[in-house]
């Protein structure tokens, strides 16, 4: 056991210098620095920008700052982001429990909701529930996130004022509530962005789901089930989605970046100031620091949840014994 | 003369993916055994005992952790890339499951000139020919080379499977469980063909089954396996009436008798 | 694919409604210079004309610059599509490459094949394209295949590795192999036949993945660069006008809903005939 | 930009609203209370006045600290007619201008409760002039020899040569800061220093919080030395999506935006409870042409290089067309190389004039003909084509250059638009790797920019004139004409310069957008300044018939 | 005696493909068995022997529809409603399958597994049930059922595996028990205890006991009846004596004669 999770954290070392690297690497062909908004102004003179690139070492030749900076990163030394004018440690440390909490929420909402989905798809199979649930999980795979989110802002927020339009909290005396109405608030700013996400993952696990519970239907087991005088709900409930749920949570591990990458956009236009936003901030301000930091996170969070759920997908499910050698 | 194939301390490992670390299993530990020109060696144990390791790895299927395997005087697990592939037209394998071991998206005649066509053969006709020709020495017909492998029974199947090994002409075949799959009544005729195929063409057999019922009829000797070794090696009429190890009175008493 | 599944497939309403669906949008995307009543780039008259509802002349209303829709959703698909067309193949392509190299190759070409899929997987496609595209600056529409296909290649390579190894073990390999088949002969005779299905799902899937792709990164503005239309720019023209012009935002919205839908269905079907979904009572 | 059909509607409410912010602008005397919440695009970077450079940075650190004087409503920048004072009570001048000598208000606290000295301005005066430091702005105040401190309210500044802009550039930029509180620090870690995050300021606002990228909160300053703001406070909201911003004032959940786009005219709400209230910019947006060769700064561009081109593609553009599709009725053409809000401008020079029949005439007699038919001019094999420059974070831009491409089309030009994340924008511009791109300022309300912007580049000029335009005329007229003191020459002088501009054609100057703010019902504002909209701020306020829960919070007095 | 189960006229058509026609699976079967009743189900692979056991579980994938009667135990199977089919499921008639490894549920453990059975018949104590598991699989042969109830399928092997199967039909000792090819996926030496255990326990409950198999071999040694399907008819219906002694239709003849034949004269080698 702790040489397998040897094994595994030097796999994860190994990914994560490899990512490191060739963030480090790219970021130095991408045009421009993260200073070039600072520096935009007639009455800035070369010798200040000079100066500021000096200041973040930006004048080193990149062979010398690849070496520094793999020092200061195998240290654990972060750096700073330069375009935020924070600790890059800061940065992440403000937006990474923001898209935990955006993309945690969707994922368990939308998980749950994906598997009920899937349930109620398979034990109606071939009926109109099936027929009209598969059609809703279809667009709500096709429709782009961004257009859901922009729809959402604009008409459940600006228009119906039903949720909050953005935001991550109340304005006023919010900071004084009540914990319990702080968590309200908190909730009520995330119904929309989490929602859209979450309608999102739930689409994509309810197609899957329904194919794996499809595929387990047509197992010998569940003849034996039904052989027992099981009804058909207990069929389902107890025999077939435990044996067909695991392979979706590994896939829900696997899609992860994905939905990482959809809630750049949602984060945006619900102003949920999260990692996905930062890296994108990042990226177009070359704060590399900050996209290596970000990149790295988003790897290390990508990575770990796919431990975590290959490791939940072996205990629901585990390896059925291969019949011969 | 000496014998067609001579096994020497054969030992064939696995490495299993346990949960936690991955440990080599012996599948097949230290076996020896010689089959003779023409003859027909069965080879009997339960599951799991190891005998299809060791037919894959007389064949090179599977890679041998230890021992030798001498084919007609050649060491078989020397073999240089070209040698081998002459090694294959000479020995063939057929497979237990007939509905695994033909690739579905083949038409029969496809599945019966692959080896022709590997090992160049023949030229397109003549190699069409040749595959007719087969499927009526196996008991089907030269229409069914049109045909997929999914509009066949079992049995039928199995002659395609054999058919297709005896397209390169070898002169040794292992018969890994061939006939287990089979319904009886399949079996039997599948037997017989078999025991018509060694007579008109003076092939060797490596007969490997789980059953004595079998075995029985066809085989010359007997080897019974147990947990990766043999145990008992004996003519078969010797062995029927006097199984010596526990194994092979086991497997013996469990032959159902109908009560006439 | 077994003719079995080609013949499930062929009878299949779903299957062949959604292959109408996407040969339909192939149709517009290829006959677009015949069928647009309108020059897409053209811009009539920038003041008078912007923003007209869907009317008779512009059966799809015209976007702030005074131009055709309707031209620009059927000269848009040549450009969406054919960026997805292009990015999917060349994904598929180079999946099926290195899923096959890792799963014949096996030992360390396996190892660096996997672990290069465990690195890329860990990042999310949209922002690694959108970092290529801000570092290599503007793109072509070739490039932008080439970014989109060269993020693209995981799901395909993972699915044909495992398909492949699945195959490998298989008797009837097995089988080719103690015939003497070479390996090049076992991957092309038998290997790539039997995962063929495998591969044209994930080719469906990634159909569906690139195109929203192509949206999203027009949305943000590293898209297709004008005048040439592509849904995802059509989309940004009308994303202020959400509100008051719907039909800019309606009709290519829709237009990627129902080709991404389309795809999605037939790999579902596909999935299907391959595999069987029957399902007892 | 602005749908067809509520464009009458829209003109009407410009109209009427214009009337009512006038009515505004008299109420001086009103309730308190209230906070007010302004929707943003962008987030702060620094707070921190010798920090800042975005304009969020100067929103939020002009109403933490107040400067010594602040700009009149005229935007005089030469000498000190109109100024207001601030934390400088008074000032005079020295017989030579070199020197003048500032009275701080003894009542300016800083928000801990310190006094605010002459100490503080000239601790302010070494972070800026410190290149340990590296405020970007060190240039404007490379005039001023020192700053003394005959005794602790007054301060003197000592300049090395007059110029008719001096108390400008030094009010303008020169903010005191609390030395007591940052003089520990030592000057190579200021920058990066946790205290310029949180800061302490002398303004009517004081820091509350800042999330990055989410919210900034300020409150009333209750010790401010010329009254408390009526407002309880100020809260800056952040999204980095235009819809979001625009749909936070709209729903209600903000009072103020500082830009409407022309699409969200069409937005706003039927019961009026946002209006749009108009106020000058200073921002105008053009084509420039690249004089150089991209690849090589030595040879001229083998189109742009030709004044005759440059002339004959300014005349193919139609920028009435252009400005109409783009703004709507809230843009007007640019006239040349400035706003018309700046003071020196001048609308009665002559501009070149559309006319795509003149265009196809200069361009065929340049030897620019059709000859293949593909409906692109040729001269010798090589099409009249080049690649504009667009930053994709501006939509605007983005807008202009695809009527732009579709209008040079007509006349057989080909464009082929470059449209680039905006940092890789500046990156070619500054490099000079580019053959035209669509550009836009926002000066300061001081004619000084002009200089940098289009003066030949070389030693204090031409810093941000990426095309590399050279005009002896031009720069000449701009040197004198900012070391004129009367107005009447200054203007003199720039009229010449900027028909210099017109004429040679460095750039098609384009558009001057008419800003309108979003101003939410509940929200009284006063008129608002040009270059800072928020300037008087202190003195708006928020309906108490119209309070929501947001409004409350905990007494602001420290 | 009244019978227990009585067949009429059934048949079972596999739905074809749009247009294509139905293919026949099962044509016209009648018979009936007794309570205690031993019958064999004897068939070449493909006479369609699984789907007449199915049948009569009202069990048949829904691609196969079945036409004419099943009485059992008084009741109409195919007209009968989905509830009243579940709940004569494993109380009054149980199955046992032809691949123990698949037919159990891969990730539960085997106790709860036989348990499920008393539960889903209106056992509400999962103490009771859990016990009463306990006993039927020691009964059924399972060495330290105790500890093996705790364990999942696939850490059995294929003979424990075929006795939980059997252990779950039995527990509540039904009137009729199918047993589908119950060996034929074994070993040998296993079949043989599997086919005892099978024949002790219907002798011991008396139930009836519908044995399905191409191998008359297995069939003799258990079943007093013999049934025999080829190509989806019913061809004999004898007592398995005078099946093995004289059996009539070819496809009987050629059964038998599969089994009852010695070595066969081969020449070996030359």
């Amino acid at each position: 056991m702790a040489r397998r999770l040897l094994r595994r954290f030097l796999h994860t070392a190994v990914i994560c210098a490899v990512v490191a690297t060739s963030v480090f690497v790219l970021m130095q062909f991408a045009p421009g620095d993260p200073f070039a908004t600072a520096l935009d102004g007639p009455d800035v003179p070369p010798s200040v920008r000079a100066e500021w690139r000096a200041r973040y070492g930006l004048d080193l030749p990149p062979t010398e700052r690849f070496v520094r900076w793999g020092i200061a990163l195998a240290r654990g030394q972060l750096g700073y982001a330069a375009s935020r004018r924070q600790p890059v440690v800061d940065v992440v440390a403000d937006a990474l429990p923001r898209t935990l909490l955006l993309v945690g929420t969707a994922l368990l909402l939308g998980f749950a909701a994906g598997v009920w989905i899937a349930l109620l798809q398979t034990r109606h199979h071939r009926r109109w529930q099936d027929r009209v649930l598969g059609a809703c999980t279809l667009v709500g795979v096709a429709v782009p996130e961004f257009l859901l989110a922009l729809v959402a802002m604009t008409w459940l927020g600006a228009r119906w004022h039903i949720f909050p339009v953005a935001g991550i909290g109340s304005l006023g005396d919010a900071a004084g509530w009540p914990l319990w109405e702080r968590m309200i608030d908190l909730a009520w700013h995330l119904a929309l962005p989490a929602g859209v996400l979450a309608l999102a993952v739930a689409s994509r696990v309810a197609r899957h789901q329904r194919a794996a519970l499809l595929g387990v239907m047509r197992e010998d087991f569940i003849r034996t089930a039904r052989a027992k005088g099981l009804g058909e709900w207990d069929v389902l409930r107890r025999h077939a989605l435990p044996n067909a749920i695991g392979p979706v949570i590994a896939l829900l591990g696997l899609a992860l970046p994905s939905l990482v990458g959809g809630a750049v956009l949602v984060e945006r236009i619900f102003g949920w100031p999260g990692m996905g936003q930062t890296l994108f901030d990042a990226l177009l301000a070359r704060d590399y620091p900050l996209v290596v930091a970000a990149v790295l996170v988003a790897t290390l969070l990508a990575v770990v949840a796919r431990t975590v759920t290959d490791a939940i997908a072996n205990a629901v499910a585990p390896r059925r014994a291969t019949g011969a050698m | 003369m000496t014998a067609l194939l001579e096994v020497r301390d054969l030992s064939v490992e696995y490495t299993a993916r346990d949960a936690n670390a991955p440990r080599a299993v012996r599948a097949v530990d230290g076996v020896s055994l010689d089959v003779q020109r023409g003859e027909t060696l069965a080879l009997v144990g339960e599951s799991g005992s190891g005998k299809t390791s060791l037919g894959r790895a007389i064949l090179r299927l599977v890679p041998a952790a230890a021992g030798s395997v001498q084919f007609d005087g050649t060491d078989v697990l020397a073999l240089s890339h070209d040698a081998l592939k002459a090694f294959r037209r000479r020995a063939q394998v057929v497979f237990q499951d007939p509905k695994a071991s033909l690739d579905p998206r083949m038409c029969v005649g496809d599945i019966v000139r692959e080896g022709i066509d590997i090992h160049a053969l023949a030229p397109r006709e003549a190699g069409d020919l040749r595959v007719a020709h087969l499927l009526e020495e196996v008991g089907l017909s030269a229409r069914d080379a049109h045909r997929f492998p999914h509009e066949f029974s079992g049995g039928e199947r199995q002659r395609i499977a054999i058919a297709r090994a005896l397209a390169v002409e070898p002169v040794f075949l292992v018969l890994d469980e061939a006939v287990s799959a089979l319904d009886v009544l399949v079996r039997a005729q599948v037997l017989d063909l078999l025991a018509t195929l060694q007579a008109t063409r003076g092939l060797t057999y490596l007969f490997i089954a789980h059953d004595f019922a079998v075995v029985e009829r066809i085989a010359t000797r007997v080897a019974v396996m147990q947990r990766g070794r043999i145990v008992e090696c004996a003519p078969t009429a010797s062995l029927f009436s006097a199984p010596a190890s526990p194994a092979a009175q086991a497997l013996l008493a469990a032959i159902p008798r109908i009560p006439w | 694919m077994t003719t079995g599944a080609w013949h499930h497939l062929r009878n299949d309403a779903g299957a062949r409604a959604a292959a109408a669906v996407l040969a339909a949008a192939a149709a517009c995307a290829v006959l677009a210079p015949a069928l647009a009543p309108y020059d897409p780039t053209i811009q009539p008259d920038p003041v008078a004309l912007r923003l007209l509802a869907p009317s008779w002349q512009h059966p799809l209303g015209t976007d702030p610059f005074s131009r055709d829709v309707f031209s620009r959703m059927l000269h848009g698909a040549r450009v969406s599509l054919g960026v997805a067309a292009g990015a999917m193949l060349l994904s598929v392509t180079l999946g099926t490459a290195l899923g096959a190299l890792a799963a014949v190759m096996g030992g360390w070409v396996d190892t660096a094949v996997a672990s290069l899929v465990d690195v890329l997987i860990a990042m999310p496609r949209l922002l690694v394209v959108i970092a290529l595209v801000a570092t290599f600056g503007t793109l072509s529409p070739w490039w932008l295949v080439v970014l989109i296909g060269g993020s693209g290649w995981l799901t395909t390579a993972r699915i044909v590795r495992a398909e492949f190894r699945d195959h490998l073990q298989r008797e009837y390999v097995v089988a080719a192999v103690a015939l003497g088949a070479s390996r090049w002969r076992i991957i092309r005779r038998h290997l790539l036949p039997a995962v063929a299905p495998q591969i044209a799902i994930t080719a469906a899937l990634a159909l569906a993945a690139v195109i929203p792709l192509e949206a999203a990164l027009s949305f943000v503005g590293f898209g297709i660069q004008p005048p040439l239309p592509s849904w995802g720019n059509i989309i940004l023209d009308g994303v202020d006008y959400l509100t008051s012009a719907w039909w800019m935002v309606v009709f290519p919205v829709g237009a990627v809903t129902i080709t991404v839908g389309s795809a999605l269905v037939l790999a579902d079907r596909m999935r299907v005939a391959v595999g069987g979904e029957e399902h007892e009572p | 930009m602005i749908n067809s059909a509520v464009r009458p509607a829209a003109a009407a409410v410009v109209a009427v609203l214009i009337v009512l912010s006038a009515a505004c602008r008299g109420a001086d005397t009103g309730p308190s209370g209230g906070v007010l919440v302004v929707s943003v695009g962008a987030d702060a970077n620094s707070i921190f006045p010798p920090f800042g450079v975005g304009t969020q940075d100067r929103v939020v650190s002009e109403l933490l600290y107040d400067k010594l004087a602040d700009i009149g409503p005229s935007l005089n920048t030469i000498g000190d007619i109109g100024f207001e004072p601030k934390l400088a009570r008074s000032w005079e001048w020295s017989r030579d201008s070199l020197t003048i000598t500032f009275h701080l208000d003894p009542r300016a606290r800083w928000h801990d409760g310190r006094p605010v000295t002459s100490a503080d301005v000239q601790y302010a005066f070494r972070v800026w002039t410190d290149s340990a430091v590296g405020v970007a702005q060190r240039v404007a105040l490379s005039s001023i020899d020192s700053i003394s401190a005959p005794d602790a309210l007054t301060a003197r500044v000592h300049f090395r040569e007059r110029t008719p802009a001096q108390f400008y550039a030094l009010v303008y930029t020169l903010v005191p800061l609390p030395a007591h509180r940052f003089a520990a620090i030592a000057d190579t870690a200021l920058r990066d220093a946790p205290e310029v995050r949180a800061p302490i300021g002398s303004g009517p606002f004081r820091f509350v919080s800042w999330t990055p990228r989410a919210r900034l909160e300020l409150a009333a300053n209750g010790a401010y030395y010329t009254g408390r703001p009526r407002l309880d406070g100020v809260v800056f909201v952040v999204a980095a999506q235009g819809a979001t911003v625009a749909a936070r004032l709209l729903a209600g959940e903000a009072d103020f935006l500082e830009q409407l786009a022309p699409p969200d005219f069409a937005q706003l709400p039927a019961d009026g409870s946002v209006r749009a209230q108009p106020y000058g910019g200073f921002d105008y947006g053009f084509v420039q042409f690249n004089l150089r060769d991209a690849a090589n700064p030595l040879a001229p561009h083998a189109l742009f290089g030709e004044r005759a081109m440059r002339r004959a593609l300014t005349m193919a553009v139609n920028r009435t067309t252009l400005v109409r599709s783009v703004f709507d009725t809230l843009g007007r053409p640019a006239i040349g190389p400035f706003s018309r809000t700046q003071w020196t401008a001048d609308t009665t020079l002559r501009g070149i004039p559309f006319d795509s029949a003149g265009a196809a005439h200069v361009l065929d007699s340049l030897g620019w003909r059709d000859a293949n038919g593909d409906g692109v001019r040729e001269r010798n094999g090589r099409p009249l084509a080049f690649s504009l420059l667009v930053p994709a974070s501006s939509r605007v831009r983005q807008t202009a250059a695809v009527l732009l491409q579709a209008q040079l089309k007509a006349v057989g030009v080909r464009v082929n638009i470059d449209q680039v994340d905006f940092n890789a924008w500046l990156d070619r511009a500054q490099r000079g790797a580019f053959d035209a791109l669509v550009g836009a300022v926002r000066t300061s309300p001081s004619p000084r920019g002009v200089r940098d912007l289009w003066g030949t580049p070389g030693p204090g000029r031409g810093a941000q004139n990426w095309g590399q335009w050279s005009n002896a005329t031009f720069d000449a007229q701009v040197d004198s004409a900012l070391a004129a003191t009367s107005t009447d020459a200054v203007r003199a002088h720039f009229r010449v310069a900027y028909q210099s501009a017109i004429d040679d054609a460095p750039a098609i100057w384009l558009y001057e957008p008419r800003l309108f703010a979003g101003v939410h019902r509940r929200l009284s504002v006063r008129a608002l300044r040009p270059d800072a909209w928020w300037s008087g701020v202190a003195s708006w306020s928020i309906d108490p018939a119209q309070r929501l829960p947001r409004d409350r919070r905990a007494a602001t007095t420290p | 005696m009244s019978p227990l189960l009585a067949i009429c006229g059934l048949s079972v058509d596999a739905a074809g493909a749009r247009g294509t026609p139905s293919t026949p699976i099962l044509r016209d079967i009648s018979f009936g068995m007794r309570p205690g009743e031993t019958v064999g189900l004897l068939g070449a692979s493909g006479s369609g022997k699984t789907s007449l056991a199915l049948a009569v579980l009202g069990l048949l994938p829904p691609a196969l529809r079945a036409h004419g009667a099943i009485h059992f135990d008084g009741h109409e199977m195919l007209s009968a409603s989905r509830g009243a089919r579940r709940t004569l499921r494993g109380r009054r008639v149980a199955m046992v399958f032809q691949e123990p490894l698949s037919a159990l549920n891969p990730r539960m453990r085997i106790g709860a597994q036989v348990a499920e059975v008393a539960l889903a018949h209106g056992e509400h104590n999962t103490q009771r049930a859990a016990r009463t598991a306990l006993d039927m699989l020691a009964r059924a042969g399972l060495t330290d059922a105790e500890d093996q109830a705790r364990r999942l399928p696939h850490e059995l092997s294929g003979g424990e595996r075929q006795r939980v199967l059997l252990a779950m039909a039995m527990l509540l000792a039904p009137a009729l028990l199918i047993a589908d090819e119950p060996t034929s996926s074994l070993d040998v030496t296993v079949q043989a205890q599997v086919l005892a255990l099978l024949r002790a326990e219907q002798r011991q409950h008396g139930m009836a006991l519908l044995l399905v198999s191409h191998d008359l071999s297995v069939i003799a040694t258990t079943c007093e009846r013999t049934l025999v399907l080829h190509d989806g008819r019913l061809v004999e219906d004898v007592p398995t004596r005078q099946l093995i002694v004289a059996p009539e239709h070819p496809q009987a003849r050629a059964l038998v004669a599969a089994v009852r034949r010695g070595p066969p004269p081969l020449e070996h080698g030359t």
